[in-house]
């Protein structure tokens, strides 16, 4: 597939929230402001990304060939939260900006389901190494700017006049439902 | 009269799952394969079950061990036992159910990320009694799986006119087909989530007007 | 070339002003009430008492402060109080009021004489000396804007004759009847703090005023007409430095800070007047209009009482629901009409109870009407939210506080939302908070 | 005597909300007369169904929710007619009503009401429709000028009919109620310009912006501009004052964005009209265009701005 079709359907068409619901804890929890949404979307890309590598040569190199592949949820998640300390206490020593903007998310994103979910859905695509990583990160940003575009419609929500029984969640979801039609109009342009 | 008492207890930890602390409706949590999942009641069901399944073992687990396990590690811990019984479910659903687990697909391993089954690892199982913990794991996955069921029905009636796979509209019935689809997913949840909040609200008026 | 700025509106429909084509005629009432605090700065302090006979053009309150200015009786006869009255703030002001004799006996004046041969040095002291602050509302004392500080230079002496309020034409009569004076006035004042230009900027909806000025331009040395468009606020000093130079004033700066004066078409007058024959301010031209039977342009005596006015121009014609000073864009109300008119009224503007009912705010529907016309540029629909809820951090990062009031998003907004009000209580709240900080 | 003392400024514009929805309504005649005209009484039906209970729905809800009922200031009836002008004159009345109900409800109400909706809720009720029903929403009838045909599926000229330049012009294709007539959606283009209800911008930039892209995408710009809801939308959708940019730049932004948009999902897209999910895609960046590039504020220099 090339690549552009691929980075296309990866953020737009099949959407990580939109399409696949992929990510919708943080997505509804963090999207209150448009500033700390693209924090959690830059840290998710982030780990995404490096996840779908590490999680793809693990799979590759360690699974498959020993036949472990029945532990593959477990030895996915492992490799994530392992992934996630690392990454933390890497940004803690080397760059200590980046870790304030992000430090606070690094932890809620080892029970992302996008983390995981990518790591699987590479598995079970049969992506390879170039392919896996780019759908780690692409998907990432089609996460991003979910959240993003989420929170912008939230920042504007806040002086609207909610009936009580709508704040909250409920809105939130209605307003991703929203969205979600919205982005309908991307179907089928890949 | 201290056994009744922890009867009662039980039984008021068993319900919280269904009622007060519902995690789909009052506690907002899962809520990915809560929106992935409810196309259609049978496959809100199984998703609830299998979650009910998870949720019951790891809780008894990690209460049985929770003397035993660092406070350091005790996340990566759980992470790890839930992680085991999720690849259970699997592998048996696999074996015994393939069609559920065709159509639930990825979001079975996703379980483990399922925020439900930490949570009531880390708030209850590793600070009480394996009995107790049990059965609150037991009534957690209970609420889980209703709300997943009534929202499964819900979506599959009106978006294909059946529950449970049975015809339930009129023959003339032209299904609203975006209730299965994503979006449907999210508006249906929204809406039924502010439902509930209302009538909750009302009921509360009420017993404060009295 | 007209020039103009960004945003602002058209009141289209309620400028019709009836007193445009009326020559202005002199109205002397048999008492005036002068108060003391007329400019902005510390008021006056009275220095007649009770009992005592003036003359016209006597000082009867001594300046105070840095934005001191004095005041002088505008009639003579005897004084017949000195009281604190309620005004329009919420403070009661010194008044001092005055019964007239008809005499006209008047102090004797210095006059300085011609205003190119005058020493330059002699004009601010004078303009001082004569009381006068800004004409056109804001009352700020005209020597001080006069006098750079360190650092500045004032290279244009920018006049305002827009006159964009509805309803007003007393600048627009000052400038077909006297524009001579006018123009001495500015001479006088870009003499005195050695300007390069002198720019009288004209709406072009007063094509004869423009015109009368031109006229008395020809042979002037560096001053100049230049027409604008028709406009609201073309005559906010902010806008017409942006029309007229290109320049914008820094946000918390002052016109001086990019090389200009602001001065309206009657403080010329009364520049000319201090300098050429050495009068102090005590009359100006008022515009009555609006519910009254006939509406006039008036030349008033500082210090005239409403009721009077009212009452030399037939009455009301209207059951009156409000009576404004100035024009109904920024205009302010009187509680009661025994308020006497000050160096800054420009105009006195009566509404019918139908006209001043009020409206019911509705939900904002997001036009954006409000953030085109805003001059400034804020986005008052934004501003509006964060003011309701009382949350002044967030008004003042929408930048509240560079909001000039003029009232053109309440105009225009189809909701009929209260914007301008809110913004103005939110100004002072956040003043207010400053203050108080800055106490401590 | 006691007089009213109020802070200024003591007049307000002739313009009220009411006046700018009927101004709206208005505009809209020239569309439904030539829906009427050529589509028959269906067309008619369509647009009584969406216009009455939008109008009932509101009144309900603000009833319900015990708000103050604003039904009078129009609004749900310009939403309703919106909705009608942008369906096929096929639509049976039960997909009408569900349609303008949701709009009214879901999108618009849920949110707070007049004012607080982030979508367009006439486009996000067509689009609901479009992905519930996609047969009935796309079964055209062929043009006539006679009321009553029999209905016809038909293609419209996106969808591969074909279709004369005068055609498309005066509307003389199968499409949606309020669509196809081009002169009359100009005719009340220029009514809402007079009446100053909107600017040109948004509408001009959408159209030259989809005119360009469609050019250099080797598409005949000129059938890509006529054809469809293109103009409709431009006019009359992305117009919607709450959910369209209020700053200046956003605002050519957005347009851009939609006239971009809808080409890009005419020749790439699953659905031959693009027009609709490209406003409700523009719709939810709006408030975040609107954030990133705020008016510059009078005596405030460019960089402290971009801060």
């Amino acid at each position: 597939m090339n690549i552009f079709l691929f980075m296309i359907s990866c953020i737009l068409t099949n959407n990580f929230i939109f399409s696949k619901f992929l990510g919708c804890c943080p997505f509804l929890g963090v999207s209150s402001k448009v500033s700390t949404a693209a924090s959690m979307g830059l840290a998710v890309t982030f780990v995404m990304t490096i996840a779908s590598f590490f999680a793809y040569m693990v799979d590759q190199w360690l699974l498959v060939p020993f036949g472990l592949d029945y532990m593959r949820t477990i030895a996915f998640i492992l490799v994530i939260a392992a992934l996630v300390q690392f990454v933390e206490m890497f940004l803690k020593k080397s760059s200590p900006g980046i870790y304030s903007a992000l430090g606070i998310y690094l932890p809620l994103i080892t029970t992302n389901c996008a983390v995981l979910g990518v790591a699987t859905l590479n598995v079970t695509a049969e992506y390879n190494m170039l392919y896996s990583v780019m759908n780690g990160f692409f998907s990432a940003l089609g996460f991003m700017l979910a959240i993003v575009l989420m929170a912008g419609v939230r920042e504007r929500l806040e002086s609207s006049k909610i009936p009580q029984c709508m704040k909250g969640f409920p809105i939130s979801l209605v307003t991703a439902g929203l969205m979600a039609m919205a982005f309908m109009g991307f179907s089928g342009m890949v | 009269m201290q056994e009744g008492n922890r009867i009662s207890n039980l039984k008021k930890v068993f319900t919280n799952g269904i009622l007060n602390e519902n995690p789909t409706f009052r506690l907002v949590l899962g809520t990915c394969p809560t929106l992935a999942v409810t196309t259609s009641a049978i496959n809100g069901l199984g998703m609830g079950l299998a979650a009910t399944f998870v949720l019951l073992c790891s809780n008894i687990v990690i209460s049985m061990l929770r003397k035993f396990i660092p406070d350091k590690v005790r996340i990566p811990a759980f992470i790890v036992i839930i992680a085991t019984f999720v690849t259970v479910v699997q592998l048996l659903l696999q074996a015994y159910i393939p069609s559920l687990y065709d159509s639930l697909g990825l979001f079975i391993p996703l379980i483990v990320v399922n925020c439900i089954i930490l949570a009531r690892a880390e708030a209850f199982a590793s600070k009480n009694p394996v009995v107790a913990s049990g059965v609150d794991g037991l009534g957690m996955g209970l609420g889980f799986t209703l709300a997943l069921t009534l929202i499964g029905a819900i979506r599959e009636l009106i978006g294909s006119g059946t529950i449970f796979n049975m015809q339930v509209m009129g023959a003339g019935y032209e299904p609203m087909l975006i209730i299965v689809m994503a979006s449907g997913g999210f508006l249906s949840y929204g809406l039924l989530l502010g439902i509930i909040n209302a009538l909750t609200n009302r009921k509360q008026q009420q017993k404060e007007a009295e | 070339m007209k020039v103009s700025f960004r945003g602002g509106v058209h009141p289209a429909h309620h400028s019709k002003r009836p007193t445009q084509h009326l020559p202005v005629e002199a109205f002397v009432s048999d008492t005036v009430r002068i108060i003391m605090s007329m400019h902005i700065g510390a008021p006056s302090t009275p220095c007649v008492k009770k009992g005592d006979l003036v003359k016209v053009g006597q000082v009867i309150g001594e300046p105070v402060g840095a934005l001191g200015i004095p005041v002088h009786a505008s009639v003579s006869g005897e004084v017949i109080a000195v009281e604190k009255i309620p005004y329009l703030g919420a403070q009661p002001v010194e008044c001092v009021t005055i019964r007239n004799d008809f005499a006209d006996t008047w102090v004797e004046l210095n006059p300085l004489g011609n205003v190119e041969s005058v020493d330059p040095a002699l004009i601010v002291p004078a303009i001082k000396n004569a009381g006068i602050c800004g004409m056109g509302g804001a009352s700020f004392p005209t020597h001080i804007k006069l006098s750079p500080r360190e650092g500045q230079q004032c290279e244009t002496i920018l006049v305002n004759g827009a006159e964009c309020e509805t309803h007003l034409t007393a600048d627009h009569r000052l400038m077909l009847e006297n524009s001579d004076r006018i123009v001495d006035g500015v001479r006088a004042a870009m003499r005195a703090v050695n300007a390069k230009e002198g720019i009288i900027a004209i709406e072009d909806n007063k094509p004869d005023a423009i015109k009368a000025m031109i006229k008395a331009c020809h042979g002037r040395e560096n001053v100049r007409v230049q027409v604008m468009r028709t406009k609201y606020p073309q005559g906010g000093e902010k806008q017409l430095i942006e029309a007229c130079t290109g320049k914008q004033v820094p946000s918390g700066k002052l016109p001086l800070d990019v090389g200009v004066v602001v001065l309206n078409v009657g403080t010329c007058a009364a520049i000319a007047d201090a300098v050429i024959d050495g009068k102090p301010l005590i009359e100006r031209i008022t515009t009555v209009t609006g519910g009254v039977r006939n509406p006039a342009n008036l030349l008033l005596r500082i210090g005239t009482i409403t009721e009077d006015v009212i009452g030399h121009c037939g009455g009301f014609a209207v059951t009156p629901g409000k009576v404004c000073f100035g024009g109904a864009m920024t205009g302010l109300c009187l509680p009661n009409i025994s308020i006497p008119m000050a160096k800054s009224t420009n105009g006195i503007v009566v509404y019918s109870e139908e006209e001043a009912a009020s409206v019911e705010e509705d939900a904002c529907i997001r036009c954006g009407k409000c953030v085109s016309v805003c001059p400034i540029g804020l986005n008052p629909f934004e501003i509006k939210l964060a003011a309701d809820k009382d949350d002044m951090e967030k008004a003042k990062s929408l930048n509240v506080m560079d909001c000039v009031l003029c009232g053109c998003c309440s105009f225009e907004c189809p909701a009929r939302r209260w914007l301008t009000a809110s913004f103005k209580m939110a100004k002072q709240k956040i003043a207010a908070q400053a203050k108080a900080k800055g106490g401590k | 005597m006691s007089l009213i003392t109020s802070t200024a400024p003591h007049i307000r514009s002739r313009l009220n909300t009411q006046k700018i929805m009927l101004n709206v309504i208005i505009s809209l005649l020239p569309c439904a007369l030539a829906g009427i005209f050529y589509f028959g009484y269906r067309a008619a039906i369509v647009m009584a169904v969406a216009m009455v209970s939008a109008v009932a729905a509101e009144f309900i809800w603000q009833k319900l929710a015990k708000k103050p009922v604003k039904v009078n200031d129009c609004s749900a009836a310009v939403t309703g007619l919106l909705l009608a002008l942008c369906i096929t004159p096929t639509a049976p009345w039960w997909m009408v009503m569900i349609g303008s109900v949701f709009a009214i409800i879901i999108v618009k109400q849920l949110f707070g009401g007049i004012g607080d909706n982030f979508l367009n809720p006439a486009l996000a009720a067509r689009a609901v429709l479009l992905a519930s029903w996609p047969a009935r929403m796309t079964a055209h009838i062929a043009v006539t000028t006679f009321p009553g045909v029999d209905v016809v599926a038909s293609a419209t000229p996106l969808a591969g009919g074909e279709a004369s330049m005068l055609q498309l012009l005066f509307g003389q294709v199968p499409g949606a109620i309020g669509e196809t007539c081009k002169i009359a959606i100009l005719i009340g283009f220029v009514y809402l310009l007079i009446t100053k209800t909107i600017t040109f911008e948004v509408p001009v930039v959408t159209m030259l912006s989809a005119f360009v892209l469609s050019w250099a995408l080797g598409m005949n710009p000129v059938t890509t501009v006529l054809s469809g809801g293109l103009l409709f939308g431009a006019v009359y959708m992305a117009t919607d004052y709450t959910t369209s940019p209020m700053n200046r730049w956003p605002r050519v932004i957005y347009a851009a964005g939609i006239g971009c948009m809808t080409v890009l999902i005419r020749k790439f897209g699953a659905y031959p009209e693009g027009v609709t999910y490209a406003i409700l895609l523009m719709n939810i960046l709006t408030p975040l265009l609107d954030r990133m590039l705020p008016n510059r504020v009078y005596g405030h220099s460019r960089k402290k701005e971009a801060k």
